[in-house]
């Protein structure tokens, strides 16, 4: 038997702060983006947690979702940061305030 | 099987192992998190976002989502970290950041004071007895049968529309993908002032081009084999 | 036969369309001798369906023929459908013979001019839309031959429109009918409303149960249509500026047919007019003042066109005195008579103006009958028609008007036979200024004019018409057993047409009064003016002008109209009106100015304030959670 | 639940014999990898007409193991601009990937020692073939890293071609896989060698690669022999281009595991293939010592496809690059995607396998001669 539902939950709950921390300090793009997956990955650890603890497959299908969703989100992301490089050399997102109207 | 408490699971019905398993699995991940956003570098960064990735991994297979478990690695630590990385030294950004200066007054302590307050909050919510009420909508997680299985069943009848919807936004990602990092093409760039001779094609130009490109396009399409598995 | 009456205004509109797109290619007198064939043929088509109606029984004179169901919406069903009884048949007569007569005059009048195709379309289209107003057997399709007489009327008043006078001239035809047709339309509604259907037929079967006053206000409203239409007073302004148009329009439309379209209207509703006697009274007033001062006014006129236009709206008024006395069939006999003499008026003006290279102006002229020989006989025979002289058919026309007018009252006679004194001289006197007298358009032009008659196409029609003025009068003598037009219509008026109860004598005195006025009119013409051109005294300022009456509309309702639109436009427009916009604008733009500083462009910026949030939202779950 | 291992408390029994394997598996490895390297070092020579290693040992058997004791002993050098921690960590991140997807291959059947019945095969999850999966996108890391932490131009560039190649090459090894997967209906490894067992008619043998058409075996060797970054796939060294690839700046021990980690990855991908398309230990057994049988069936298979490995070595040139992204994306995934489809197809019904087949065929065919139309305009503008 595992461990109860809580501690899953609170180290999910750990690691999200973590990563939305992260991502409120970091200026480096890329690391931003990794930040954005801790916090996806927290969310994951929680939906298999409720999971087990509802018994219920359903939040093991939405972690499938979420990887799929995340894969595309960072494919498309990279895409971007590739483009804007090809322009500007460097790789704090703070250079791209000039984008604002 | 007999339906799961929802909470309150004794610890000392817990055997050890599993404990052992959960306490190594929690540091590993903290540590690598806390690692990802301290790194100054980003090859560090993301060697730490692995570290953490295996260790959810692990959690994983400790909840009985073993499929789960393997795609995590498959997709996250086997396609998108290596792309990461991948841009990262195609792109030459390997370099230190300064993390002294922010140019933004008052978003480091704001951050922290948000931070602090979210996770005391989560914290708070998590340790809540939460009824929702609605458990069992797409099928049991336990029980015999293999967790493949079962997720494939869940995932082929009651969320069979998401999933299609899905690979149609991979679809889209990858086409995104190609499209962005794609070099503009030669017309779209400035062209140099024309001369009173009539300029002449060069034929060198083209080949000498498409060399870089064709290694610099890869980025784009190498998500696939990790978001199709 | 009957059943090919749809032909009739058929063969117009397939006219219009075909010289519409291949009027150009015609040429230019084939294109005027296509759409007068045309025209004729549907005259010819119509004299048939005349014989068929004719070879019936009394009783059973009227038919009707459903074409389209045009617009059925929940419980108003409007069928596009004909009737083709007395009335429209003898409309349907007169009005495509004159028209072929105008038609084939238009064909030499117009021959220089370079929109010459253009021209014969928008005839061959008022012809169209005259014959459906006339054979519509409801009032929507009457309605929408209304407004299709009104619009050619606009397109053919302004046919010259690179003159700025014809320009406006059009304008102010087309808005002063609106006036008429705004009445024309509340009247269709109060008849939906009251009665729930707009045939003819349906409306007239069930006229009993039609309220009093709302009968009387339906028909004052009908009435207030066809006083726009018609030009009676207090609408009439717009005649006489219509003179802008080419003459053979002036002949075709603001003298023989559409303006006769208010008659048609009052004769076609007579079953809703015979039954509330405020009204009839309110239509036989206006139309005797109306005669009266277009009367006058002709008296004083200088231009041939201008005064030719006032006896048009006078001798309407008369036919408006006849309908307010319930004399129908005298309405729509001096109507019939009228359309010949006063067409073949207004011809002989076009003829002694395409003589005199386009001059109007009456001083200028004199002495022409020598040089146009056909062209004044013709139009002095018109003039002792329309003076009433026996025994041309206005004689007989307005005898009987003027005996039913003293039926009704003797008032009404007194002013009449006043007014009918007055036509006699005016007309006298636009005769013995334009062919008798010196010959003033030798020494008075800066150019050299030698008169000259015109060609045979525009004669023969004069010709015909001079004979229309002289026996058309032979349908309707008052006398027993010769009253023809007053038999063929009895079943259709019936009980709505007055019953005269004059004995034999008495008669013979109207007559003989009449001519006596007529006769005495015409020598006080010819005593005044076959010697002199200019008397000022007897052509005041006030009869030249109207009556002040385009005075006084521009005083009192266009100018303060004009300021109320210049305020408008240049001041509430400008100051309130913008002011709201700017403000709003303004204040958009502000804001936005001020909000756009929270878009640093700064990604953490950003990510802060949805950190914020979520913190938020997880503070009130837990609030709830807590409780 | 948890780990099924332990599911009943800790029997000491079950936990030596697992210990046990682990230890067995890996000294076996170890041994292969050094006959590997004397096997195919000789079958190069032979083929080209030389002796070979022939001092250490009969034939020279012992050369590998002199060359691993001399490189033991050589002074580890690490550049200046490198990365110190990735640059010592990177070869194992090579050597441990190569080792645990060993752990999955059934090897042999049954046996009962101290009354326990085991299988003589290291770990039997259900997920295995997604283990593989999962092992072969983690190998990138070790070439990956190494290319990068040494801090010099062309073991960076070798890496990201490693990189690249790699992860393409990864999608047409995991739908062919995916094949076998579907018509075995388990992703257990022992599942799938155990549904090849028996034979068709009596001789002919029930393996996936007739089962499947050779289509998804051919696509699933090619691919392997480019994830494991054997010529012709060896971009990633190609010493004319980059010197030694992602190794150059590697010496000692350091790059002993890397030569270690690359035999390692040829012999179990040629177990891999074995287990997959060749039945595994599947083969005629005598009725004497019933447990060694499969084991030999099992050795003699993989080392045939050994020889295999060599051989192409020997025999065909490097690919270029374009080449080898040509043939990664635009040959093997459509064709696998296409076979899969088809493998579906014939599982639910024979004429919709062959209606699958056929619409492939034709669409294929469109295809290509639309490329060709479009090419050729191309080309003529």
């Amino acid at each position: 038997m595992s461990l109860g539902g809580p501690y899953y939950l609170t180290l999910a709950a750990v690691l999200f702060t973590i990563g939305g921390v992260g991502l409120l300090l970091r200026r480096n793009v890329l690391v931003m983006f990794m930040c954005v997956e801790l916090m996806l990955n927290a969310v994951n650890l929680t939906l298999v947690t409720f999971s087990r603890m509802l018994n219920d497959i359903g939040g093991q299908s939405l972690v499938f979702f979420v990887l799929v969703v995340a894969a595309a989100e960072v494919v498309v992301g990279l895409g971007i940061i590739v483009a804007i490089f090809r322009r500007r050399k460097g790789a704090t997102a703070d250079d791209l305030h000039i984008l604002k109207g | 099987m007999p339906p799961v408490p929802l909470v309150h699971v004794p610890i000392l019905a817990v055997t050890i192992t599993d404990a052992t398993v959960f306490a190594v699995s929690a540091a590993v991940i903290v540590a690598g998190a806390i690692g990802v956003i301290a790194a100054r570098n980003p090859v560090h960064s993301a060697l730490m976002l692995v570290m953490t990735l295996f260790g959810i991994a692990v959690l994983f297979v400790e909840q009985s989502a073993d499929f789960l478990a393997v795609v995590q690695v498959i997709v996250y630590a086997g396609a998108i970290v290596v792309l990461f990385l991948f841009v990262i030294m195609l792109l030459g950004v390997d370099r230190l950041d300064v993390m002294r200066r922010d140019p933004l007054p008052g978003q480091r302590p704001l951050a922290l004071v948000i931070g602090a307050a979210g996770l005391s909050l989560l914290l708070f919510l998590a340790g809540v007895h939460w009824v929702t009420g609605a458990r069992s909508v797409a099928g049991p997680a336990g029980g015999p049968g293999s967790n493949v299985e079962k997720l494939a069943r869940s995932l082929f009848t009651t969320y069979l529309l998401p999933f299609e919807v899905t690979s149609v936004l991979l679809v889209i990602a990858v086409v995104g993908a190609v499209v962005l990092s794609r070099r503009p093409s030669k017309e779209a760039e400035p062209e140099p002032p024309e001369t009173a001779i009539e300029p002449e094609p060069e034929p060198e130009q083209p080949e000498a081009e498409t060399a870089p490109a064709a290694v610099e396009e890869e980025p784009a399409p190498t998500g696939i084999p990790g978001g199709g598995s | 036969m009957l059943h090919y009456a749809y032909i009739i205004p058929l063969l117009p509109l397939a006219g219009a369309v075909l010289l519409a797109f291949f009027g150009k290619r015609l040429g230019n007198p084939l294109a005027g001798w296509f759409a007068t064939l045309l025209v004729a043929a549907s005259f010819v088509v119509g004299v048939f369906v005349f014989l068929d109606l004719l070879h019936r029984a009394s009783s059973n004179r009227s038919f009707d023929q459903t074409i389209v169901t045009w617009i059925p919406v929940g419980g108003l069903q409007i069928k596009a459908a004909l009737l083709v009884d007395q009335l429209s048949i003898t409309m349907v007569l007169f009005v495509t013979a004159v028209s072929a007569l105008i038609h084939l005059y238009s064909i030499g009048y117009m021959h220089r001019d370079p929109q010459f195709s253009k021209f014969f379309v928008y005839l061959n289209l008022f012809v169209f839309s005259m014959l459906i107003l006339v054979m519509a057997d409801n009032f929507v399709l009457t309605f929408l031959g209304w407004e299709g007489v009104g619009a050619c009327s606009y397109w053919l008043v302004a046919f010259w429109f690179d003159r700025d006078s014809a320009a406006s001239a059009g304008k102010k035809a087309f808005i002063v009918n609106r006036i008429g047709d705004f009445g024309f339309l509340i009247a269709m509604f109060l008849i939906f409303s009251t009665v729930g259907t707009l045939s003819y037929s349906g409306v007239f079967g069930a006229v009993g149960s039609i309220g009093p006053t709302t009968l009387t206000a339906i028909t004052l409203l009908l009435f207030l249509g066809a006083v726009g239409k018609s030009a009676q007073i207090p609408l009439f302004i717009w005649l006489p500026d219509a003179m802008e148009g080419p003459t053979p329009v002036s002949a075709l439309i603001h003298a023989a047919t559409m303006v006769t379209a208010g008659v048609y209207l009052m004769a076609r509703v007579s079953p809703l007019l015979s039954h509330t006697a405020s009204s009839l009274n309110v239509v036989a007033i206006v139309g005797l003042a109306t005669a009266f001062l277009a009367a006058t006014s002709a008296c004083a006129q200088g231009d041939i066109k201008r005064g030719l236009a006032y006896s048009t709206i006078s001798q309407l008024g008369y036919m408006f005195l006849a309908v307010g006395t319930g004399a129908y069939v005298a309405a729509i006999f001096l109507m019939i008579t009228h359309a010949f003499y006063k067409a073949l008026l207004f011809l002989g003006a076009g003829s002694v103006m395409h003589g005199l290279h386009d001059e109007q102006d009456m001083s200028r002229m004199g002495g022409l009958r020598k040089f146009m020989p056909v062209t004044a006989g013709t139009f002095i025979v018109a003039w002792l028609a329309i003076a009433g002289v026996p025994p041309f058919s206005g004689f007989f026309s307005k005898g009987d008007v003027l005996m039913n007018a003293y039926a009704r009252s003797p008032a009404l006679y007194a002013f009449g036979l006043l007014t009918a004194l007055l036509t006699a001289y005016y007309l006298g006197r636009i005769v013995f200024l334009t062919f008798y007298g010196p010959e003033r358009w030798r020494t008075s032009g800066p150019e050299e004019v030698l008169p000259h008659e015109s060609p045979a196409v525009m004669l023969v029609p004069l010709v015909i018409l001079a004979i229309g003025s002289l026996a058309a009068g032979v349908i309707d003598l008052p006398y027993a057993n010769l009253d023809y037009l007053a038999r063929w219509l009895d079943p259709l008026f019936g009980s709505a047409e007055r019953v005269l109860t004059f004995s034999t004598g008495a008669k013979d005195a109207f007559e003989v009064a009449d001519g006596v006025v007529a006769v005495t009119g015409a020598l006080l013409a010819g005593g005044l003016w076959l010697r002199r051109w200019q008397r000022p005294r007897l052509t005041p300022v006030f009869f030249q002008r109207a009556w002040w009456v385009d005075w006084a509309y521009d005083t009192f309702i266009a100018r303060p109209s004009t300021a109320l639109a210049n305020f408008s436009a240049y001041v509430f427009d400008n100051e309130v009106i913008d002011g709201v916009v700017n403000g709003t604008a303004t204040l958009v733009r502000d804001s936005g100015t001020r909000l756009r500083r929270l878009q640093t462009g700064y990604v953490r910026n950003y990510a802060l304030a949805i950190a914020t949030g979520a913190a938020l939202v997880l503070a009130y779950v837990a609030s709830r959670v807590g409780s | 639940m948890g780990d099924p291992l332990f599911a009943h408390g800790i029997d000491p029994w079950v936990f030596l014999i697992v210990a046990v394997k682990v230890i067995v598996a890996f000294v076996v490895l170890m041994v292969s990898v050094l006959l590997m390297i004397w096997f195919e070092r000789k079958v190069i020579s032979d083929m080209q007409s030389r002796i070979g290693p022939n001092r250490a040992g009969p034939w020279g058997i012992l050369q590998t193991m002199a060359d691993g004791i001399k490189l033991f002993f050589k002074e580890g050098l690490r550049p200046d601009g490198s990365d110190r921690t990735v640059f010592y960590l990177a070869p194992y991140l090579a050597v441990v990937p190569a080792f645990l997807i060993f752990t999955i291959i059934p090897i042999g059947g049954e046996v009962t020692v101290f009354g326990h019945t085991t299988e003589i095969q290291v770990a039997d999850p259900q997920i295995g073939i997604l283990f593989l999966l999962a092992m072969s996108s983690v190998a990138v890391y070790g070439l990956m890293l190494a290319g990068w932490a040494s801090g010099s131009k062309y073991p960076l560039l070798g890496s990201v071609r490693a990189t690249a190649q790699m992860v393409s090459y990864e999608a047409a090894m995991g739908l062919s896989t995916a094949a076998a997967v579907l018509i075995t209906g388990s992703l257990s490894t022992r599942d799938i060698v155990e549904s090849q067992n028996g034979s068709l008619y009596g001789f002919i043998p029930n393996w996936n690669v007739l089962r499947l058409g050779v289509v998804p075996f051919a696509i699933f060797f090619i691919a392997v022999t480019a994830e494991v970054n054997r010529p012709p796939f060896d971009l990633v060294e190609g010493e004319q281009e980059l010197v030694g690839g992602f190794h150059t700046e590697y010496s000692s021990v350091r790059f002993a595991l890397f030569f270690l980690a690359e035999f390692m990855n040829t012999i179990t991908m040629s177990a891999i293939v074995v287990t997959l398309f060749f039945g595994g230990p599947d083969g005629p057994a005598p009725h004497v010592v019933r447990w060694l049988w499969p084991i030999l069936w099992f050795l003699g298979k993989t080392i045939v496809f050994l020889y295999v490995y060599v051989w192409i070595r020997a025999s065909l040139p490097r690919l270029r690059y374009d080449q080898l992204m040509d043939l990664g994306w635009k040959r093997l995934i459509p064709l696998s995607l296409f076979w899969l489809l088809v493998v579906a197809g014939m599982l639910i019904d024979t004429r919709w396998g062959f209606a699958v087949f056929g619409g492939g065929l034709a669409f294929g065919l469109m295809l290509y001669q639309a490329l060709r139309v479009s090419r050729a305009r191309t080309e003529v503008a």
